[in-house]
């Protein structure tokens, strides 16, 4: 029976979805065509097929938001047992984040922040 | 309906048996794609079946020490560390190279 | 070891150490850029060893004084490579009476002939080498001595060997040099076979005995539990001769015993140049002289003598072998003396003088017994006098050479008066070598004739008799056409003598010659009861002093003078004396056997089958290898998708051999 | 506390490295590597001064042994050794420059982040740190084997390496993943402990895949494909390191999984042990005798030389594991004594097939002697340190009984042998067209030569490192749980 909040939560997601969609198709004006059909590209004009290889640093920069998309994934289940750990815990964890954080700072003296 | 769902929720056989498929699939991936990057994902898709490998045997345990939870983050964060430097292996590649395609990287044989 | 033994017995390994160390540093560091450095440092550390012998000496007899039971000490050893549990060979070190006296005579004449060498070789073209050579050969000789078991001898014994094939071969641009040294090194291989064997003999039954010894002797509750079943001490024990006497197995009817020792004699016999191994031995002194003085008549020789010393109770337990010692070494000290008495290279009559003086040796271990050990102490003791009265012997004919550049006795002559101090020597060691009272080849050829005598074999004590003579003549033959008369060649016009540093170590050895007879050997070195000095056994003197008198009286008769008396002599014998003179045809004998009948009869067929057939096999299996080699490197494609499907497919392999091993 | 020191050295060491580096110009860089050897010294002594260390941190799940104290001196030796031999390449010091070898500062932090990988392998006694440190000291090696950026081959050698890295990797996971089910623990005593007698099919496949990947990390047939690719398109230095690192690290995990996982179930393992030993053996040396590329030909070298490895594993454990560590000590030092030539060879020529070696007993002797004694040693010849170990080694299979494996074990070192000849005799008696230049020296290569050649020489003479290792290794086997 516990399962039927989750039932409701989906329904409830579902519903302000679904909702929020419907609810703009109603007041939006609609005047499909011409500039609105170029996919978006952050203002710029869209040069070429979507399906381009991408600029390396793209990459690069994906390497590094991926070191700490891993931390955070490590941090979620510390967080949770962080009170019975208490404070050898957090040195333990400003430990790894400091090692994290020396990695950052050597890419970033490095230029590898610097778009090319 | 919430009955049938629960009448009908997986068992460690199906779990398993998800495990071998995703297993499988990035096994195959691995062997059969021809870009670089391609098989990297497909090695993401073996590591990620192997962390949930223990995730299932985890949540199936009888003891309560959460070690396949914590084993499976390990596993993420390996996986992870792994395509980091795989990718960056390929970048390096593609700039000499101009190309990810992997039958091309045979210039070492015999 | 005892807490009282002293810290040259702690450090008893110092003694083969520094030679070896030496030999390294001068090898590889100082002779390719310090040429003079070269001969100070080998020879310091040669001294250096050898004052570490005479303290060793000098420790051992403090504790164990003379006189008084002498056992064998290993105070350092440790285990070198281990077979399997309970066999193991040890390095280390043994000391007993004879194992002393051979490193006081090896370390003394090498410090000696490494002083005289700087002399010598002086401004020679491989002064370095030449010193590296030796220093091996020292180390290797010294190591040899002190082996307490028969691996480290064997070891050792092979590197002998390959020193003194270095140093034969020294002159390497001289065919003559290097064909002698190929022919040292075969004969000397060939007998090493047979040593071989006869160590892989004893330790094979050595090892399957070794329990039933240990249980029977009680070796843990004796202190005997780190005996290892290669180690002398095991090899001499009585119980285990008797239970390896006892082994059914035998060999054309002959005991495994005896087998085993006539086949370890072999190796003697070829590294002690007895007949008929004795081939390369005259040939051997196309080295340079001071190395013919160290190492073929003062120490390697002797290392034969040595090994059956070594290995005395177990010859004595045999029988028969020590019987074939004892005439293998009488005939040969025969055989070379009167070989000796034609030759007119100065280092060949010294060469089968040596010969001789070995078969001595030999003949009188041969004829001792497990009961009757008079001729082992002999033995020890003759070896003892001839080292140093032989050595003074190769070093004054080296001082002569060196003088007059040549090797030939009749191109010298009338050199009393430009070599003085040579001619004292030399002639203080040829009445030494004769047996004359009081010099020292009297007192240890006398206990070696009382020995033979002693012991009843009567054939043999004649044959010494008669070789006591035979020496006296041949050496006061080269004597008396070196050093009186007049000067024949252009040489022995111009000579003059020796410098200072080659002179001295000849003086030092003239007054060991002269004095070492009165050493009271048999109180150090015997075996069971000491039987102490047995003063002058007149049976055994007077006949021998005699035979020396007449030999010498004969060698002055003939030679004194421009001796035209001898050629008168030797154009009578004729055949006889041409026979002698080349050897009795021995060299010529074995070229027969070798190149006749083994090289066109055997070995020409196995040389056509094996260039046809074996090379070609050879051939084949190599093309096969190599064609597998590059079949398989074609499953490295470079294609990483294929190494991943083999690394999947070895997994579904590992499977499938589990689950066939598992169920 | 103490026991974890010498891994804190080299870790701190090695981010002192990457820091100091932001700061330095390319001039100041030179001291990187003495800081790096520096760093390494430490640690040893540390380890030295504290034998025999043991005793367990993190609740066990950091744990010091004799046997691991071998290992974690083995690692750190060829550290140092690498670092030496990588220090003329990356300072340019080369007369050939080898272009594309920047970042030194990355390239020591990241050597000596693969050594604190492999030092806590054979700490770890739980799964996750096992996993986590194997992949520590992996990951590196990726890296250095992809380091010259200008160069097509050492970039594909890093991407080979990668994928098939990381499919092992994938393999021992899901192999953890089994094992973990079946015994619902990730502590590797308790695992053996439940695995006891353990025979469900699903323990064949999970030990399969954790084979699998010890096989990859060991070089075994046919888990050996990569070694050859990466060792030839790898910098010089680099594949010296991996030569002997990734091996030493591949032979501590098969350790740790053999005889802490299934050291149960080992016993009924020899013949598919023999199996691979005899393929690995023949396989790696018939490939060899073709190669003319020296760094390829040693890696079938390698590959050969892991199929000896195997052979430890057939007998009792205090018997193999010595003779194993041994060897491996032994190898060790024979083959970056090998590399250290090979490495100054191509520095001074900027040369590497094996023809090219003609005539170098003439225009450098010294080198040339030192890699022929270590061939040599390779090849098994006596009395030097390679054929003791061999002979250990081969004792140990005969006593097991796999007669035939021994003859195999035989033919292939006399297959060996012709081989590592043939470098040999180029060095030596092939004739010289013409005067070949007299290359120039180096300090560093010369001094890691010379360190090399000695225990090279005098390792099988002098048995005390042997008994050493074996008295390690009675100590390891009573501080296992059970015996």
């Amino acid at each position: 029976m516990e399962y039927i909040f989750v039932l409701a939560m989906v329904g409830l997601a579902a519903a302000m979805v679904g909702g929020g969609l419907f609810f703009s198709r109603l007041v939006a004006p609609h005047n499909p065509g011409g500039n609105k059909s170029v996919p978006y590209e952050c203002g710029e004009q869209p040069i070429g097929q979507a399906w381009i290889q991408f600029n390396v640093g793209y990459y690069l920069f994906g390497l590094l938001f991926l070191v700490f998309d891993v931390e955070a994934a490590l941090m979620y289940p510390w967080a949770v047992v962080f009170r019975s750990t208490g404070l050898p815990g957090l040195i333990e964890m400003l430990i790894f984040v400091l090692v994290l954080v020396i990695g950052l700072i050597y890419a970033w003296r490095k230029g590898v922040l610097e778009w090319v | 309906m919430i009955e049938l769902l629960a009448r009908h929720s997986p068992g460690l056989p199906e779990w398993l048996t998800l495990c071998v498929v995703l297993y499988s699939i990035g096994l195959y991936g691995l062997l059969t794609r021809r870009n670089a990057i391609a098989m990297l994902m497909a090695v993401e898709i073996m590591l990620n079946a192997a962390a949930l490998n223990f995730v299932v045997f985890d949540r199936f345990s009888t003891n309560q020490q959460a070690d396949g939870q914590v084993m499976a983050l390990f596993v993420i964060v390996m996986a992870a560390a792994e395509i980091v430097v795989g990718m960056a292996i390929v970048v390096a590649l593609y700039r000499m190279r101009g190309t990810v395609d992997i039958n091309q990287m045979n210039s070492m044989r015999g | 070891m005892d807490g009282d033994s002293g810290w040259m017995m702690q450090h008893a390994w110092l003694i083969p150490a520094l030679p070896l160390v030496s030999f390294a540093v001068v090898g590889l560091l100082i002779s390719p850029y310090w040429k003079k450095g070269a001969g100070v440092i080998a020879t310091l550390s040669i001294v250096a060893s050898m004052v570490c012998a005479y303290v060793l000496a000098w420790e051992y007899f403090t504790l164990y004084p003379a006189g008084g039971e002498h056992p064998i000490l290993v105070p350092w050893s440790f285990e070198w490579l281990r077979y399997q549990p309970g066999l193991a060979a040890n390095v280390g070190v043994l000391v007993d009476p004879i194992s002393l006296l051979l490193m006081i005579v090896v370390t003394t004449v090498s410090a000696l002939v490494h002083i005289y060498s700087n002399a010598y070789m002086h401004g020679d073209y491989g002064f370095g080498r030449y010193f590296t050579f030796l220093n091996l050969f020292t180390f290797s000789m010294l190591g040899l001595v002190v082996a307490p078991d028969i691996i480290q001898m064997y070891v050792c014994w092979e590197l002998v060997g390959v020193s003194s094939f270095l140093l034969i071969g020294f002159y390497y641009n001289k065919p003559s040099a290097v064909a002698a040294s190929k022919k040292a090194f075969i004969v000397t291989r060939f007998a090493d076979l047979g040593f071989l064997v006869g160590v892989l003999l004893l330790s094979f039954y050595g090892y399957r005995i070794f329990p039933d010894w240990s249980a029977e002797v009680g070796a843990v509750a004796n202190g005997l539990a780190g005996t290892q079943p290669v180690d002398f001490q095991y090899l001499n024990d009585p119980v285990f001769l008797a239970k390896f006497a006892a082994l059914d197995t035998t060999f054309l009817g002959i005991s495994l015993l005896t087998l085993s020792m006539c086949l370890v004699f072999m190796g003697a016999a070829g590294k002690s140049a007895m007949f008929p191994l004795h081939i390369w031995l005259p040939d051997a002194m196309e080295g340079p002289t001071p190395v013919s003085a160290l190492i073929h008549a003062a120490t390697m020789v002797v290392a034969g003598v040595y090994l059956v010393a070594r290995l005395f109770p177990a010859f004595a337990f045999s029988g028969t072998a020590a019987l074939l010692v004892a005439y293998v070494g009488a005939f040969t000290s025969l055989f070379a003396a009167v070989i000796g008495t034609t030759q007119d290279d100065i280092k060949r009559v010294l060469a089968f003088s040596t010969l001789s003086q070995l078969g001595y040796m030999m003949l009188a271990l041969g004829v001792s017994t497990a009961e009757h050990t008079l001729g082992y102490t002999a033995s020890m003791f003759h070896l003892f006098t001839h080292a140093f009265f032989k050595a003074l012997l190769f070093m004054g004919a080296g001082a002569v050479i060196h003088a007059v550049h040549t090797n030939s006795i009749w191109e010298m002559g009338g050199l009393w008066r430009k070599m003085p101090i040579t001619h004292i020597t030399f002639l203080v060691a040829t009445l030494a070598i004769s047996g004359i009272w009081p010099f020292a080849g009297f007192f240890s050829k006398d206990e070696i004739l009382a020995a033979a005598l002693g012991s009843g074999h009567y054939v043999i004590f004649g044959v010494a008799v008669l070789v006591a003579g035979l020496t006296a003549f041949y050496m006061f033959r080269i004597y008396f056409v070196t050093f009186w008369g007049k000067g024949r060649g252009a040489g022995a016009a111009h000579a003059h003598e020796a410098p200072a540093l080659m002179w001295m170590p000849m003086a030092l050895l003239a007054v060991l010659s002269a004095v070492t007879g009165f050493f009271p050997m048999a109180e150090y070195v015997h075996l069971g009861e000491a039987e102490g000095h047995h003063g002058i056994n007149l049976a055994v003197v007077i006949p021998a002093t005699l035979f020396a008198l007449i030999g010498i009286a004969m060698a002055a008769s003939l030679y004194i003078g421009d001796g035209h008396r001898a050629v008168a002599l030797a154009k009578m014998l004729g055949s006889v004396h041409q026979t002698i003179k080349q050897k009795f045809y021995i060299d010529e004998v074995y070229l027969f056997i070798t190149h006749r009948i083994i090289f066109h009869r055997i070995a020409r067929p196995i040389a056509w089958f094996d260039k046809r057939m074996v090379d070609g096999g050879v051939d084949a299996s190599g093309w096969a290898t190599r064609s597998g080699g590059r079949a398989l490197s074609l499953l490295q494609t470079g294609q990483v998708q294929t190494y991943g499907l083999w690394f999947t497919g070895g997994v579904a392999f590992v499977v499938l051999i589990l689950w066939s091993a598992l169920v | 506390m103490s026991i974890i020191i010498p891994e804190i050295i080299v870790l701190a060491t090695a981010f002192a490295i990457l820091i100091a580096d932001l700061f330095m110009n390319e001039r100041t860089r030179v001291y990187l590597a003495p800081a790096a050897v520096a760093g390494l010294l430490l640690a040893l002594a540390v380890m030295v001064v504290h034998t025999p260390a043991s005793g367990a941190l993190i609740g066990g799940r950091f744990t010091m042994d004799a046997a691991g104290w071998w290992f974690k001196i083995l690692f750190m030796i060829s550290a140092l050794i690498a670092v030496l031999l990588s220090m003329d390449t990356l300072d340019g010091r080369a007369r050939v420059r080898v272009r594309g070898m920047g970042f030194r500062g990355e390239y020591y932090s990241i050597l000596l982040f693969s050594v604190v990988g492999m030092m806590f392998l054979v700490s770890a006694r739980d799964l996750a740190t096992l996993f986590v440190s194997l992949e520590l000291a992996t990951l590196p090696l990726f890296v250095l084997a992809a380091w010259r950026r200008d160069d097509p081959k050492s970039g594909e050698a890093g991407l080979k390496y990668v994928v098939l890295g990381a499919l092992a990797s994938a393999f021992i996971v899901y192999g953890f993943g089994i094992l973990y089910g079946l015994t619902q623990s990730t502590d590797l005593e308790t695992i053996a402990q439940r695995l006891a007698g353990e025979r469900a099919p699903a323990f064949w496949l999970a030990a399969a895949l954790v084979l699998a990947g010890a096989g990859f990390k060991l070089t075994i047939v046919p888990f050996h494909m990569w070694a050859a690719d990466v060792y030839q398109g790898a910098p010089t230095p680099v594949t010296a390191y991996l030569s002997v690192g990734s091996k030493a690290a591949g032979l501590a995990f098969a350790f740790q999984v053999f005889y802490r996982i299934f050291g149960d179930a080992l016993p009924h393992w020899d013949m598919l042990i023999a199996i691979f030993a005899a393929l690995t053996m023949t396989l790696g040396n018939l490939v060899a005798i073709v190669q003319h590329d020296i760094k390829r030909f040693m890696a079938f070298s390698a590959i050969s030389q892991a199929g000896y490895f195997l052979l430890g594993f057939l007998g009792a454990a205090e018997e193999g594991v010595p003779a194993m560590l041994f060897y491996l000590l032994v190898y060790i030092f024979s083959n970056l004594a090998v590399f250290a030539c090979i490495i100054w060879f191509e520095n001074e020529t900027g040369k590497g097939q094996i023809e090219d070696y003609r005539g170098l007993s003439l225009s450098n002797p010294l080198m040339a002697l030192g890699m022929t004694l270590a061939l040599f040693s390779l090849a098994g010849i006596p009395p030097l340190s390679g054929f003791v170990g061999k002979f250990f080694l081969f004792s140990i299979a005969s006593k097991a009984g796999f007669h035939g494996l021994v003859a195999v074990a035989a033919v292939n070192s006399t297959i060996s042998l012709y081989y590592y000849l043939r470098v040999v005799r180029q060095m030596y008696i092939e004739p010289v067209d013409e005067r070949v230049p007299a290359p120039g020296s180096s300090v560093s290569i010369g001094l890691s030569l010379a360190l090399l050649s000695v225990p090279v020489a005098i390792l099988g003479i002098l048995p005390t490192v042997y008994e050493g290792i074996h008295a390690a290794t009675i100590a390891w086997l009573a501080s296992m749980p059970q015996g």
